[in-house]
């Protein structure tokens, strides 16, 4: 290594001292398991709030046990009022989306993998990396301050629409400083995931190592560098949007709240606001959003079932594409969020057509897995069957875009649980799956231990069935014109619904239940696991060439050289069935040339 | 395991579609005109997406039934035709698909939307405030009283901020807690919000829009069969989102006549 | 150096103990046994104003409730005699200032989506109850002016939820609260210092307790405004106050 | 388990990648690790030259946002009062473009003096100093046009275009100070003699980045308040 070199890891050798190796940690792999441990945390902390809610909706009178710890007022004699229950599912969604389908499957696997995935050494940038994973910290601690602030957490919705989120207290609780403080983190974790970026992009262009083309890269730093250019552009997006909502509420600004609205009797001091405004600057955001959560899922997966199905995807190329195509795309859909949102009604159906084109590269990736599987040799472990049921669940959840595509039958299922089953069955199954597999199968890489395989299979198979109980009733609910985001249901052709509610709760509950498997799984393994070989599951990808856990500088002083594609399995070479990429031989049928 | 994966999947679809097959949960009957349209639409996305969902996920299961465990001496193959064979199919079949699925939609929203209603249509309009519907009729003049949101008040239930005692046009308003409209007669109603934004469902009516504050909105539609229907607000409003929902009579004309002397005495 | 904190406190400690004596004797309410009262009806003169009935037709629980008993607004109640109810008698000047909070804890009860009493008067610091019987949901969310020091609140109170037992720490003349849930319900709270006095259904009231002076009575009708008559109390006995506040 | 080769011992010139899409590892070892030198000529592509144009995405996407806000909230607005900017404002342009100019001076005598060609005449210091200055002059210059409104009675929440008026301006103030403090950082790098070009060259495409901002947000902020 070269002591002038711009390398990162040129610029820090191993710290030794404590804080240095595992608080304040400029190694990338460090960084990566510091953002799957918040994720972790998040995860919980949503879950939890996802069970009070459920138990909630299905039974709406009665006390749930210790729910007065959560909130000091939004609970009396441990029943729920209706702002707690707004609050709760407000903070699960802003939890879930930024904190763990964001952090987990784009920010930690990527931090871990991506440089070892490209032959560097560390992210080009390693302060700007700490500082990415400190600032997101920060936001979540700003988030979850809010329930202790004030009247508690914004009961707005993770859209926060305007102007119920730009007017103050008097719209309701939570809605002055909660709103204040969800937009001050929401901003943060903004500058957090653009450092972020700023690492992944340069790395994966500039960083690459000797031989390693762009095409040669594996699939999960296709999904990153991918997913890093979308949150680039919807980030810097989403932080302006809530500079703006932040003056509205702080200096009396009025870029979002129109005139002479008149609230508890009271007229606004507000003019001439835009209502939309809002909606458009959130959903320009929004939209990819939903793609950065589900595009590193799908690299994930991808990487997962090559290995385990022992042959390349059909093509590698074609699903980068087709990734690329889902990025581009999710730019110019955003609008069919907002097909009765008052929008002119000639610009629903012009957002419809892209929304309706999306299903195409979303059909391919599906149909290149599915066409792949075709004649494979495929090894059922925990991380596969997890591969397999993100398939599944991205089938399920992608039918039902179908109709929310078409302005027309909008009318009947905008905001009603079918939007929750179709949102939950893409972006966040598939995307926990895809977290699920990637932990079952990298896990070993990242703590050097190997996880429990029959726990993980037993863990997939509750999580999979539950899943299935819990969202897919949710389609009937939404035909049937159950509206989402009621805390109890008055309305009376609401009443015969309540009973399917009561099933999707107990299935919820019994799903949760099921992920304490995982939980001792991962502690257990963490600690008490079998040592870890190099490369347990045959791979060919760099992180399989360099120890468990890797050194410091990743490959240790050395510098590797690519010689192949990423996947060349299903070819006779004298490791077995599989070719490493930066293996120099020469075997028959491998792809080498770019 | 494969195997029993396999069988789960196909399982889970079948039951999955099952409910669909059999109707249990369905969207409420439609009274309106233009709803058919809709529910065509709706009858065939679910066609396609039902035959798409149960063929994609019994394909899935299939092949990990067929392609699991290392089968000693077998080589791996590949898909015939590659990958180009099955992007032209996705392109062509699903693609072809969905544009017919979207351009029949074109049909179901321009009858609503773009459309313009009669000109004998009946002028009603809706107030959403936090959480409820007020609802103002012309009374015989035909004209609504001009809003004045600095007299608005629900203390003194002046919830549209009409001047009865200098506005000749809001002297004759009627303002009511409940909708009622004659059935067979159009409606054009106009929306507006006092606070935030809200939303205007009627599932039976076929009908969904959001109040925008600040904008005030027209929508249009015949009912056509009488009955007590529900509006409610789909629109994350505020803690009484859940509880914001009038009632809709759909009344004969006659009724209609009825109700609305006697919303007028009430004044 | 030990000694030196030593001779410090005890020289702040004997002047602590003074300040602590004399706050004491200083707070020493008036003692208000020994004194008279105020006393009085308040009329409406003229035609009073049309309350409007209440559609409670939203709320199927609430409708119910007034089934036989249609609702109307309260905003001028007029009993027997043309007396005026829920009109809150205070003394605005003249008091010394050492009068203690009442020591009573009434109720504001949430019932058949109506506030019942439609006015509740209270001193400064005087706990009362938010109480529902209603098997709906409620939000109250009384909206003090910020300016006058007391903070708003807005909690939802589900059918048989425990009590919200709270108080006013300022002085306000008067403080709307309502329900956003159901928009009709409507009332006050009168947060005022020394005795007071909310009239009955005919319209009289008497306030108690009210040591030998004079005062400044004022009455407070929430629409009609407020009126105010000077009275002389002397120990003992009950001094009179009449007013008669003119219809629209 | 798999065995993996590290050291490439014999391999055929044609396995590597060929020119048409190359890993970048090739240029790894074009650094002269004497240390000696001055500044080093790094190896390209160097990734801050990457990493600068990502930073200059997302602020160029931050202002469209708000660009976008602007258009939207004054097409709804019934309340938009026209706005006349601050003479100064045009002054101020001409400062920040005239530090563009002397940073370009600064970084070519930098290139020279990195060559080793170290003669006083030359010194690219005075240069950056020269644009600190005038970039403080700049924010000066800002803070001077909103004393001026100020003056005037218009503030933040004054009407829309007033509140546009501060938030863009003053956001591109910040920014400019964050180069500022950038710049400051290159010159404590030259006075400690490890500089490399791409810092410096990375951070004259942020400061010119500010200057093309400037004057589309002049352009914007006179066309449309």
């Amino acid at each position: 290594m070269h002591d002038t070199s711009t390398h990162a890891a040129a610029h820090h050798g191993p710290p030794t001292s404590f804080i240095r190796k595992h608080v304040f940690s400029l190694d990338h792999k460090v960084i990566g398991k510091q953002y799957y441990g918040l994720g972790l945390v998040a995860v919980i902390i949503g879950m939890v709030l996802s069970w009070v809610m459920r138990i909630h909706l299905a039974w709406t009178a009665y006390p749930i046990p210790g729910l007065h710890l959560l909130s000091g007022t939004g609970a009396p004699g441990n029943v729920m009022t209706p702002e707690f229950y707004l609050q709760v599912m407000t903070m699960h969604a802003t939890f879930m989306v930024f904190f763990v389908l964001t952090v987990v499957p784009f920010a930690a696997f990527g931090n871990f993998f991506l440089p070892i995935h490209t032959g560097a050494e560390d992210m080009p940038f390693p302060h700007f990396n700490m500082m990415s994973f400190w600032t997101t910290f920060v936001a979540f601690c700003v988030m979850l301050l809010s329930f202790f602030v004030g009247d508690g957490p914004t009961l707005g919705g993770w859209t926060q629409y305007a102007p119920l989120s730009a007017v103050g207290a008097v719209a309701g609780p939570g809605q002055g400083s909660g709103v204040i403080i969800w937009a001050t983190s929401i901003a943060i974790f903004c500058v957090g995931q653009l450092f972020g970026a700023l690492n992944f992009i340069p790395n994966v262009l500039d960083l690459r190592c000797k031989g390693m083309s762009m095409w040669r890269l594996p699939m999960p730093t296709w999904a990153w560098f991918i997913t890093s250019c979308m949150g680039l552009t919807s980030f810097s997006v989403l932080m302006p949007a809530c500079i703006l909502l932040i003056l509205d509420h702080v200096a009396g600004t009025s870029f979002f709240v129109a005139s002479n609205l008149v609230i508890n009797d009271q007229l606004q001091p507000h003019s001439g606001g835009s209502t939309l405004l809002w909606q458009h600057l959130f959903w320009f955001f929004g939209h990819p959003e939903v793609y950065i959560a589900i595009v590193p899922g799908m690299g994930i997966v991808s990487h997962v079932l090559i290995t385990n199905m022992r042959k390349p995807m059909l093509s590698h190329r074609v699903l980068v594409y087709s990734m690329g195509a889902l990025a581009v795309l999710s730019y110019m859909v955003y609008g069919h969020h907002m097909f009765v949102s008052g929008m002119n009604p000639f610009s629903s159906l012009v957002f419809s057509f892209p929304t309706l084109l999306i299903t195409i590269p979303s059909t391919v990736i599906v149909l290149v897995w599915i066409g792949s599987l075709y004649g494979a040799k495929l090894r059922i472990n925990a991380a596969s069957l997890f591969a397999l049921g993100f398939i599944s669940m991205f089938i399920t959840g992608g039918v039902s875009g179908f109709f929310l595509a078409q302005p027309s039958i909008q009318i009947l299922l905008h905001a009603t649980y079918f939007v929750v089953a179709h949102f939950h069955f893409t972006m966040a199954i598939a995307a926990l799956f895809g977290i699920f597999s990637g932990t079952y199968f990298w896990f070993p890489k990242m703590w050097g231990r190997m996880m429990n395989d029959n726990l993980g299979k037993l863990h997939f198979w509750l999580t999979f069935i539950g899943v299935y109980a819990i969202f897919m009733p949710m389609h009937y609910l939404g035909l049937a014109g159950n509206v989402r985001r009621y805390q109890a249901f008055v309305v009376d052709y609401m009443q015969p619904l309540v009973g399917v509610h009561q099933f999707i709760t107990i299935a919820a509950l019994f799903t949760g239940a099921v992920q304490l498997i995982f939980i001792y799984n991962f502690i257990h393994s963490r600690f008490w696991g079998e040592p870890a070989p190099e490369n347990p599951w045959q791979g060919t990808s760099l992180e399989w060439s360099v120890p468990s856990p890797p050194p410091h500088d990743n490959f240790g002083g050395k510098h590797p050289v690519v010689y192949h594609d990423p996947y060349q399995y299903g070819v006779q070479s004298s490791t077995g069935d599989y070719l490493m990429q930066d293996s120099p031989e020469q075997v028959k049928g491998a792809q080498d040339e770019p | 395991m494969a195997k029993l994966l396999a069988v789960t999947i196909v399982v889970i679809a079948i039951l999955s579609a099952i409910p669909i097959i059999r109707n249990t949960w369905h969207p409420l009957p439609d009274v309106s005109a233009h709803g058919q349209a809709i529910d065509d639409q709706l009858s065939e996305t679910m066609w396609e997406a039902g035959i798409s969902f149960l063929a994609s996920q019994i394909i899935l299961a299939w092949f990990i039934w067929r392609y699991s465990g290392n089968r000693p001496g077998e080589k791996t193959k590949t898909f015939p035709g590659g990958a180009t064979g099955l992007v032209a199919a996705a392109v062509i079949l699903v693609g072809v698909e969905v544009f017919a699925l979207g351009i029949f939609g074109v049909k179901a929203w321009a009858n609503i939307y773009f459309t313009p209603p009669g000109a004998d249509a009946m002028p009603v309009q809706v107030q959403a405030g936090q959480f409820a519907f007020y609802f103002r009729y012309t009374g015989p003049d035909g004209t609504f009283g001009a809003i004045h949101p600095e007299m608005l008040s629900e203390a003194n239930q002046n919830f549209y901020g009409i001047d009865t005692d200098h506005d000749s046009d809001a002297k004759d308003d009627i303002v009511t807690a409940e909708m009622a409209v004659p059935v067979n007669r159009e409606i054009r109603l106009l929306m507006h919000s006092k606070d935030v934004s809200h939303s205007f469902y009627v599932p039976a009516l076929r009908i969904h829009q959001d109040f925008v504050p600040g904008l005030d909105l027209q929508i249009h539609f015949t009912a056509t069969k009488v009955g007590r229907y529900e509006i409610v607000c789909s629109q994350l409003c505020g803690l009484g989102h859940y509880n914001m929902k009038a009632y809709l009579s759909v009344l004969s004309q006659d009724d209609f006549d009825a109700w609305l002397k006697k919303q007028a005495a009430l004044q | 150096m030990k000694s030196h904190y030593v001779r410090k406190l005890a020289a702040v400690l004997p002047a602590l103990v003074l300040v602590c004596a004399g706050a004491v004797l200083l707070s020493q309410k008036v003692n208000a046994a020994g004194g008279g009262s105020i006393t009085g009806t308040v009329k409406l003169s003229g035609t009073a104003p049309h309350m409007k009935g209440i559609d409670m037709s939203k709320d199927p629980v609430c409708s119910k409730a007034h089934d036989t008993n249609p609702a109307k607004m309260e905003n001028v109640l007029v009993g027997s005699g043309d007396g005026l109810e829920n009109v809150v008698l205070y003394i605005s000047q003249g008091l010394t200032g050492n009068e203690a909070p009442s020591s009573q804890e009434p109720t504001f009860a949430q019932k058949g989506c109506m506030y019942t009493p439609h006015v509740l008067a209270l001193n400064v610091d005087q706990k009362f109850k938010v109480t529902t019987e209603d098997q709906t949901t409620h939000n109250i969310h009384p909206l003090p002016d910020p300016t006058a020091g007391n903070i708003g609140w807005n909690k939802s109170q589900p059918p048989a939820a425990p009590p919200i037992e709270t108080s006013w720490k300022n002085q306000e003349v008067a403080i709307p609260v309502k329900c956003n849930i159901h928009p009709w319900m409507h009332g006050w709270f009168v947060v005022v210092k020394g005795p007071y006095a909310t009239t009955d259904d005919k319209g009289s009231y008497t306030i108690q307790n009210v040591p030998a002076g004079s005062y400044t009575v004022t009455a407070w009708q929430e629409d009609l405004g407020t009126q105010t008559a000077k009275v002389t109390v002397a120990a003992g006995s009950a001094a009179k106050a009449d007013f008669t506040f003119k219809g629209k | 388990m798999a065995t993996t080769i590290h050291e490439p011992p014999k391999v055929e010139e044609r396995r590597l990648p060929g020119r048409g899409s190359p890993g970048n590892g090739d240029f790894r070892n074009l650094v002269p690790s004497d240390g000696k030198l001055p500044a080093v000529q790094d190896y390209a592509p160097a990734p801050a030259k990457t990493g600068i144009w990502v930073v200059l995405a997302a602020i160029a996407m931050s202002f469209a946002a708000f660009t976008s806000a602007l258009i939207v909230r004054q097409g709804s607005a019934m309340d938009w009062h026209h706005l006349v900017l601050p003479r100064i404002l045009y002054l101020n342009t001409l400062v920040l473009l005239a530090s563009s100019v002397t940073l370009e001076i600064a970084r070519r005598r930098v290139a020279v003096f990195m060559t080793g060609a170290r003669t006083l005449d030359l010194s690219p210091a005075r240069w950056l100093y020269v644009t600190l200055c005038l970039g403080l002059v700049f924010v000066a210059g800002q803070y001077a046009a909103w004393q001026q409104l100020r003056s005037e009675g218009l503030y933040l929440a004054t009407n829309p275009a007033s509140s546009f008026f501060y938030l863009l301006t003053a956001i591109h103030a910040m920014h400019v100070l964050g180069g500022l403090v950038g710049l400051t950082y290159v010159m404590r790098k030259l006075y400690r003699v490890v500089l490399r070009r791409s810092t410096l060259d990375t951070f004259s495409y942020y400061w010119h980045f500010m200057g093309i901002l400037w004057v589309y947000l002049l352009l914007l902020l006179w066309m449309k308040l």
